[in-house]
């Protein structure tokens, strides 16, 4: 009730005075899963031509809220009203046709099915009661460029990169008329390039009337759009701002409930000279080649680049998770990428960009997935010893801060960030001697982040490899110690020290300045 | 953070794929073919031919039919006793009818025909969707059923076709338009029409993605229960088209008609590039998957190598083989 | 110029079809080394939709000039067996009768009917007329659906009693599974009948385990090697047994041929009785070599 | 947020969850039993009971090792030939061996039986892996190759073992030890072999990962290859000792042996809870669900109302009506 009235009153300050309606209220929403207790007495007023940002931990139940008012799930209590009547949603279909959509958190795609088929599904246009392919593939091609994204309306789903099947998935959300748009983080797996796309399409419709309600762990992001904030904190509405003259800082406390210390930790100077992974010629046929670089024991090496540069394929290559030839020399040895337990069982361990389809196994419980990949060591004589795996999630839990509200809930109920950590856990659970990080905080919490820097520079000081790869690039400028730059496939630069700038990176990234000299050999 | 504008090199690719996939089981076949006229040049004569292909147009419209069920994510066992069963009421009702309406009956016994057959199907449906029995379990069970019915309404022997009609329906099976059989033209039409609706209608976008992926076709507003229940009837409705250019052949039905069909329809079905665990349907790969299985039984029985003993075994290694060149031809 | 007989029979998927395809085979080799002008082709079928098919491939390919078929089952086979005969072929029907008989050039008749109702007058002698039985058929199929006709028919005006008919379609496990349901089930059995051996040796095998002693007699049919021996050794509870010899195939491939060498023409119908098999005679049906 | 920490409260949770998925199929039994006294009380009775399951021993047996391949992901229809392959090569060995070994021939036949099932099964499994061929087809094509090899091996008739060995082997099917018969003794010690197996090595986590989601299983270094074919290899094995358990039952190989045990076999991992698109296993499930099956049988012969032709029919609308129960229990 507090938070409503509050709502209101500030909402009207921010909208100078507008006597428009808000075009959805949430009036004491609450949703429990079992005994499990997920949000609780939300209210909510949502405003046409307002952006509202939605912040908070990672498991505070932002996501939840989101599927309520959208139609994917039924609250247990509580109801939502549009211009003053009661609605109940008990499919997506009855939100939209009330103009409310939502753009998952997790991708939400047929994989089988090609890009354009997916953007009409369920919505097929028509021409003499016969699907109209050509315009649908028209359209999509249209829709799909205005978001910056250059897939083919006819490429299947599961050729595709996660980003863009992340914008497929925008796409797919605008495709019809809407009141409201809600984004679940819909940046987490952009680059630059198309997030400064999407924001200015979120500018759009916002400028069109339309309400827009937005959750992203970048509060830069947040900083620049948002009209109103409005935070989430254990399932309970903390408070609705306006967004104007809150910094990211307040935003963080308000998040946490205290101060936050700072986001990157403070660089050490590069511990050694001992390499510990050397790639030469490298191809990964159709998505990178001429792959020649160096990593050192206790180093931080960040690979930048923009979607499709090929930096995942590069690595998935060195894992003989996908074909690939070249030379690959593990703390000195040459191993043979051919077989996929190499790499593995030489010591590199990755963290896949993809933890829904390639990270976790959403139907088992938290224990079997966190050891799936280190299962040797949770096994004596003949038998997994459980005791011993239940002690390792204990700690995963307690060392990732792991937010549950259960230990018998399966991964796939995890809030995103939190199944992010899981994985995270997962793979230092291998001991790996290299880490590689693909999106290392994705859909991570801004507390969070912090927590996982620093677990990254503790794991370099031990003396490990820490291979970083990140679609955010003043991520990497603040933990790296060297950042390589990858342009269509290939390495086209090297930044250190005081070239580390977002702009330098740009250049290498975007440009076609190909400096031999920065590739080493 | 700062603006990156370049340019990603657009991804030119899948058209090219697809392709592929559609071919592969017609590459088998011309395979085939080849082989068959090394092996006996008797293979490729016109009649042997047109014999073959017109045998296989059974399994074929009823392995269109299992397309949508497979592409839709389900399976249907109980397909070759369903045909048995409707065959056997099909006859049942002609006979009756034939004192009456002369040769009338029998375009009405293919309307009851296909009456009963789309019954038959929406009920495996809804048991397998408003049961959410898993389908292979549902489909065994209606087997047993469809099996015990046609068991019981012949008394455990024959249910022929009356006299009377026998002349006036055997051009159904051994008739000809234009020099080509009609059972052939029958299942290009079921063929023709199975992918309109696969690929023009809305329809068949919803089957592929409730094949695909069940949660997106939910919140895409797709009914799971009703898409999987109309793929079932469609089966059914092809069962009975089956049915009905199966009894002129045989002139009987008996309770070991249609054994084991169901396994070679569903084997027609994956060798023609459908994926057992659902998606995208191959309609005229099915139909090439069926005329297959034909040609290498006709292959069997036209070279002498093989023993009798073991011509399933032999069947059963170019089966594979043909799955392998298609596989890795890829 | 050769002449082709075609030979067109089930596949061996049991005991009986299979001695039907060694038979047919053995007769072939036979009659290929010793008439080097006559071509024996043997084709299994396993289905009789597959029967339909694999005639239409044999006379597609080539003109024939004699058919031997065993058909799965008279009605289906009638059609496309005339199609053959239409086409100048020689047609030799063995064991089941098509619909048309103006068809059948020679017919040798095997009588499924007489082998039920021999088994049946045995079974009605032995037990004075009364008693308890218990009955298991094949696979509903004409030939299963005739003996059963020919057992019941001769039993009707007995004190005779089927306590039990199901299925076990003529598999010897089957029969071993129904046989030990039946004795759980009925105190008292006086006989069985299993209208074919495999199941019978299916049925002793669970009499022999439940130690019961009220089943008088087990009787089979079909003439299975391992039966006739027991015939032979004077077995207490199978004393007797029914031929079906599946050696009738070779006896029609001969019959067919000395209609084309045309020494000997013979047309018509030559009926196989079902003569019981007893310890005397048994000594005639055993043929140790043979698969069945 | 309250994190949770210690494990007392979790534990509590997850056994309860998992409880439920495996009493289903037992609670289907009861319910069964039930039926069956009220039907015939003879049902009930010592005999039939130790006979019924000791008759669902070898489809038990060889189910239990289809939980691993139905788990892994895969699927195999190639069972029943397998086995009735087996029990021809074992009983031809031993009889074989028995002039010059005399007793000792079988357990050496026992030695062979396992040998070769297990690569029986590896064959499959490389077909399946390495050839990347749907498994529906894969070993659809290797039933009828071992199909063909029995036919082939027996003439079409039978190899019965040899009546020195007879008397020495009969105890394993039909012995008892401590009142309880043998077959059911090695059922149980199968059973919980695969059941140590499945869930307490790290074999069985693998093989769950890899039904459950092959990119997962992947890319946390497990090899799905490898998984796969050892799956099909465990198979192998269990069709083996099925085998061996059989050749004293009737004493002999037929090509009908094991005729459609292939079905039975799928059906009882589904009943069990198992689902068929992979994923985890439930071994005792299974166990129950192949006993089900025989007591569905065996109720019908127990039971006066039911026509013998529709004997399949009852049966099909029964399985149905037990997942059914199972289902909406839930
Ligand atoms: N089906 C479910 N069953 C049980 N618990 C669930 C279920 N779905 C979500 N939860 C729990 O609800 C809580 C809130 O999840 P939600 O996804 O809404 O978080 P979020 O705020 O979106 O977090 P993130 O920023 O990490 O995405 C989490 O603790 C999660 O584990
Ligand atoms: N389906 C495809 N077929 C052919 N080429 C592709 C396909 N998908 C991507 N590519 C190409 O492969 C290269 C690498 O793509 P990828 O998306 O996954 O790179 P990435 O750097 O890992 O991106 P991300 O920022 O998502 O981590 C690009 O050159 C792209 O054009
Ligand atoms: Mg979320
Ligand atoms: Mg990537």
């Amino acid at each position: 009730m507090f938070a409503a009235s509050r709502l209101q009153q500030e909402s009207d300050e921010a909208a100078g005075g507008d006597t428009c309606g808000p075009v959805l209220q949430a009036k004491g929403m609450s949703k429990d899963y079992g005994p499990v207790t997920v949000l609780s007495d939300v209210w909510l007023d949502v405003l046409p031509g307002r952006i509202h940002a939605i912040i908070g931990e990672n498991g505070a139940g932002k996501s939840t809220f989101m599927r309520l008012l959208a139609g994917y799930a039924e609250p247990t209590a509580g109801t939502l009203s549009i211009a003053g009547y009661d609605v109940r949603f008990s499919r997506p279909e009855h939100a939209q046709q009330a103009g409310i959509v939502l753009v998952h958190q997790e991708i939400l795609l047929a994989e089988g099915l090609t890009v354009a088929e997916n953007l009409f599904l369920g919505r097929e246009l028509m021409w003499n009661g016969m699907v109209d392919d050509q315009s649908m593939r028209r359209i999509a091609a249209e829709k799909l460029s205005e978001l910056g994204c250059r897939v083919s309306p006819n490429a299947l789903v599961r050729d595709i990169a996660l980003a863009d099947r992340q914008l497929v998935q925008i796409a797919r959300a605008l495709l019809d008329d809407y009141k409201l748009v809600i984004f679940d983080e819909p940046t987490a797996v952009l680059t630059g390039d198309e997030v400064e796309r999407l924001l200015g399409i979120i500018l759009k419709i916002k400028e069109q009337g339309a309400a827009v309600l937005y959750i992203s762990h970048r509060l830069d992001e947040v900083q620049r759009i948002a009209d109103l904030v409005s935070v989430l904190r254990d399932g309970k509405m903390v408070g609705t701002y306006p967004a104007e003259g809150l910094t990211q800082m307040d935003m963080a406390r308000l998040m946490v409930g205290r101060d936050l210390a700072a986001l990157y930790p403070v660089k050490r100077l590069k511990a050694s000279n001992v390499p510990s992974l050397e790639v030469r010629g490298l191809v990964v046929s159709g998505y990178a080649k001429d792959i020649f670089f160096t990593a050192h024991k206790g180093e931080i090496l960040g690979f930048a680049g923009m979607i499709g540069a090929g930096r995942t394929e590069v690595f998935e290559g060195i894992m003989g998770l996908r074909p690939a030839h070249g030379s690959v020399v593990l703390n000195g040895r040459i191993i043979d990428i051919r077989h996929s337990r190499a790499a593995m069982d030489g010591g590199i361990g990755y963290l896949t960009e993809d933890r829904k389809g390639k990270g976790l196994l959403l139907n088992e419980k938290l224990a079997p997935n966190l050891t799936l990949s280190a299962l040797t060591r949770f096994h004596s004589g003949l038998m997994m010893r459980k005791a011993r795996e239940q002690a390792a999630l204990v700690k995963a839990v307690e060392n990732y801060d792991i937010r549950l509200k259960s230990f018998g809930v399966k991964a796939g109920q995890l809030s995103g960030g939190n199944q992010q950590k899981l994985l995270l856990a997962k793979v230092l659970l291998t001991d790996p001697s290299i880490i590689v990080i693909d999106e290392p905080t994705r859909g991570i919490d801004i507390a969070n982040k912090a927590q996982i820097y620093a677990f990254i520079q503790r794991l370099a000081e031990e003396g490990k490899t820490c291979i970083v790869i990140s679609s955010e690039m003043q991520e990497l400028i603040g933990i790296c110690d060297r950042i390589l730059v990858m342009r269509e496939g290939r390495i086209t630069g090297e930044v250190t020290g005081e070239k580390m700038t977002e702009h330098e990176i740009a250049l290498l990234a975007t440009s076609d300045v190909t400096t031999a000299a920065s590739r080493e050999e | 953070m700062s603006v990156i504008t370049g340019s990603a090199a657009l991804r030119q690719e899948r058209d090219w794929n697809i392709g592929w996939t559609d071919f592969g089981p017609f590459l088998a076949l011309l395979a085939l073919l080849v082989v068959g006229f090394l092996v006996n040049p008797d293979f490729l004569s016109a009649t042997n031919l047109a014999n073959v292909i017109t045998r296989s147009a059974f399994i074929a419209i009823i392995a269109v039919g299992a397309t949508f069920v497979i592409s839709s994510g389900g399976l249907d066992l109980s397909v070759g006793a369903m045909a048995a069963f409707i065959t056997g009421i099909t006859i049942m009702f002609m006979n009756s009818m034939a004192p009456e309406w002369g040769v009338w009956a029998i375009p009405a016994g293919m309307a009851v025909a296909v009456i009963v057959g789309t019954g038959c199907g929406l009920m495996n449906g809804l048991i397998v969707t408003v049961g959410r029995i898993e389908p292979f379990i549902a489909t065994l069970g209606t087997m047993g059923i469809f099996r015990a019915l046609i068991t019981y309404m012949s008394d455990g022997g024959t249910i022929p076709i009356d006299r009377s009609l026998r002349e006036a329906y055997r051009p159904v099976y051994f008739g000809t338009v234009g020099g080509i059989p009609l059972p052939i033209l029958i299942s290009i039409a079921v063929a023709a029409v199975a992918s309109f609706i696969l690929y023009k209608m809305k329809y068949g976008r919803k089957c592929a993605a409730v094949g695909a992926n069940e949660d997106v076709a939910r919140y895409s507003g797709i009914s799971i229960v009703k898409t999987r229940t109309i793929a079932y009837a469609i089966q059914g409705a092809c069962v009975a088209i089956a049915a009905i250019c199966y009894v002129p052949r045989l002139g009987a039905a008996t309770p070991t008609t249609g054994v084991l069909w169901e396994l070679q329809v569903i084997t027609a079905v994956v060798i023609g590039g459908t994926a057992l665990r659902g998606g995208k349907g191959h309609v005229w790969g099915t139909v090439a998957g069926a005329v297959i299985l034909e040609l290498i039984a006709n292959l069997m029985v036209l070279s002498d190598f093989v023993s009798e003993y073991l011509v399933a075994g032999v069947q059963g290694v170019i089966i594979i083989i043909a799955m392998l060149i298609q596989r890795f031809s890829k | 110029d050769k002449k082709v007989i075609a030979v067109s029979i089930p596949a061996a998927d049991h005991g009986w079809t299979a001695g039907v395809v060694y038979h047919a085979q053995a007769a072939a080799k036979e009659v290929n080394t010793a008439f080097p002008d006559v071509e024996v082709v043997v084709k299994t079928s396993p289905s009789a939709a597959a029967q339909v098919s694999a005639l239409e491939d044999l006379s597609a390919g080539r003109k024939l000039d004699a058919l031997v078929i065993l058909p799965y089952s008279s009605e289906e086979l009638t059609t496309p067996v005339k199609a053959v005969k239409d086409a100048g072929t020689f047609i030799t029907v063995v064991d089941r009768g098509l619909s048309d008989a103006s068809i059948q050039d020679l017919y040798l008749a095997g009588d499924n009917i007489a082998v039920g109702r021999n088994t049946a007058k045995y079974m009605i002698e032995k037990l004075g007329g009364k008693g308890n039985l218990v009955v298991l058929r094949g696979i509903p199929t004409v030939i299963d659906d005739e003996r059963i006709q020919g057992f019941n028919d001769a039993i009707k005006d007995t004190e005779l009693k089927v306590l039990d008919i199901q299925y076990a379609n003529w598999n010897s496990d089957e029969a071993f599974k129904l046989m030990q349901d039946y004795l759980a089930k009925y105190p008292q059995i006086d006989a069985v009948w299993a209208n074919d051996d495999d199941m019978l040796l299916g049925v002793l095998e669970a009499v022999k385990e439940s130690g019961r002693k009220d089943i008088k007699l087990a009787l089979g049919g079909n003439g299975m090697k391992d039966i006739v021996k027991k015939v032979m050794d004077g077995d207490a509870m199978t004393p007797v047994e029914t031929p079906y010899p599946p050696a009738m195939i070779k006896t029609a491939i001969y019959m067919t041929i000395a209609n084309l060498v045309g020494q000997a023409p013979v047309r018509g119908t030559v009926k196989l009785d079902a003569p019981l098999i007893t310890q005397e005679n048994a000594k005639e049906y055993y043929f140790p070599d043979s698969p069945f």
